[in-house]
């Protein structure tokens, strides 16, 4: 196993996602290249099929594409669908 | 200015931070906590936000705004934590010259928030149950359920 | 509910008053006294209407307004006497089950509040001249000249 | 001169005509058929050249049309172009 290949990766969780998590954040070493590869290696935990456009993906406080690269040590902010007003 | 708080939104306090000699208009809108929700009978509401982003993302609108309607002067102010049935979770104050700028940014602005802001509301039902907001069927086992 | 008052108009009573458990949105809009108007000046405005038709007619718009975008609950209140720079002329509230309605009867009934009630405003210049607004031209040998 | 066709007529001026007519109100004999006729035998008082669809007009407190006919003992209300708000 390529350890050096993964990064590290703080993940956030927000509202439904955090109840289904049972944490509100997490640090993870894993193999990713995008935003979306995080919501894939932590489907189960935040348990959402896909993020299918309704739900949204910030990095390091900044609000991202899912397509968008992830670097070692950054933290990856996991939005539900909002219901804001 | 875009704003997040726990406390209770006191709207005349927000109008008058406001006031400007050369406004000739005022448009504000509320979104209050109602008591039905397709279908449901609501209790209260609890309110998540994560506020770094929703500052960032709620300057971005205000300024959108000022671009397409200019307006004079502007502020939102989102309240997060629980709230009651009536109680005020959002506040959009916009003045103007002239009436058509206001009401427009005014809208413009309620549109954008209530789909741009990291903002979640979890509903209490009167029957006990509880479920977050456009949210029940984004999670495969949802706590909700 | 239409009025007319002499009195400074209170929106946060008005909008107390309003208060309504299935209500979702309220949308207010407040009419401004400036200080410029069409390149003048504007120290003061004089407010006159004939109230019993701006009640009757007021009641209509409101009506008006409901028919098409239902709310539960709206109201009108137009002040008249000596109004200052940053007074407030006429304030309109309505409250509904989601903004839409809220937004376009509070809207609805601006526009023809302006137009159909008979009311009118006497401009005071910082130069002392005044004039009637709208009837500049409308009389031979007007006495705002 | 046929003072039996002649009708009596309570006019009252608003605003700008108020201003030019120096009073509020006056009650006048008038052979008349319709507001507007009203509008015309007073045009020195209130000083405006015609209603022109800016003016608006009132019978015995009911909202008018310029050719609505007036009865004796009507009080007609003539209103300069109104701005509310």
């Amino acid at each position: 196993m390529n350890t050096a290949a993964k990064k590290t990766i703080t993940v956030r969780y927000f509202a439904m996602f955090r109840e289904h998590a049972g944490v509100a954040e997490e640090t993870l070493q894993a193999d990713v290249a995008t935003a979306h590869d995080v919501f894939e290696v932590t489907r189960a935990r935040h348990g959402s099929e896909e993020p299918n456009g309704h739900c949204k993906v910030a990095i390091n406080d900044h609000m991202a594409d899912w397509d968008s690269p992830v670097s070692d040590g950054d933290t990856v902010l996991l939005f539900p669908p909002v219901a804001g007003g | 200015m875009m704003e997040v708080t726990q406390k209770a939104i006191d709207p005349a306090a927000l109008q008058r931070s406001l006031a400007n000699p050369a406004a000739g208009g005022y448009c504000a809108f509320e979104g209050w906590v109602r008591n039905e929700n397709e279908g449901h009978v609501v209790e209260r509401l609890e309110y998540e936000a994560y506020e770094p982003l929703c500052l960032t993302e709620g300057e971005k609108v205000l300024a959108e705004a000022k671009e397409m309607f200019p307006y004079l002067e502007a502020r939102c102010v989102h309240r997060v934590g629980l709230l009651e049935i009536g109680d005020c979770a959002v506040w959009i104050g916009v003045v103007s010259a002239h009436r058509d700028e206001a009401f427009k940014a005014c809208r413009y602005i309620i549109d954008k928030i209530k789909v741009r802001l990291p903002v979640w509301k979890k509903e209490h039902y009167a029957n006990g149950d509880s479920g977050w907001v456009n949210c029940e069927r984004c999670v495969q086992h949802g706590i909700a359920d």
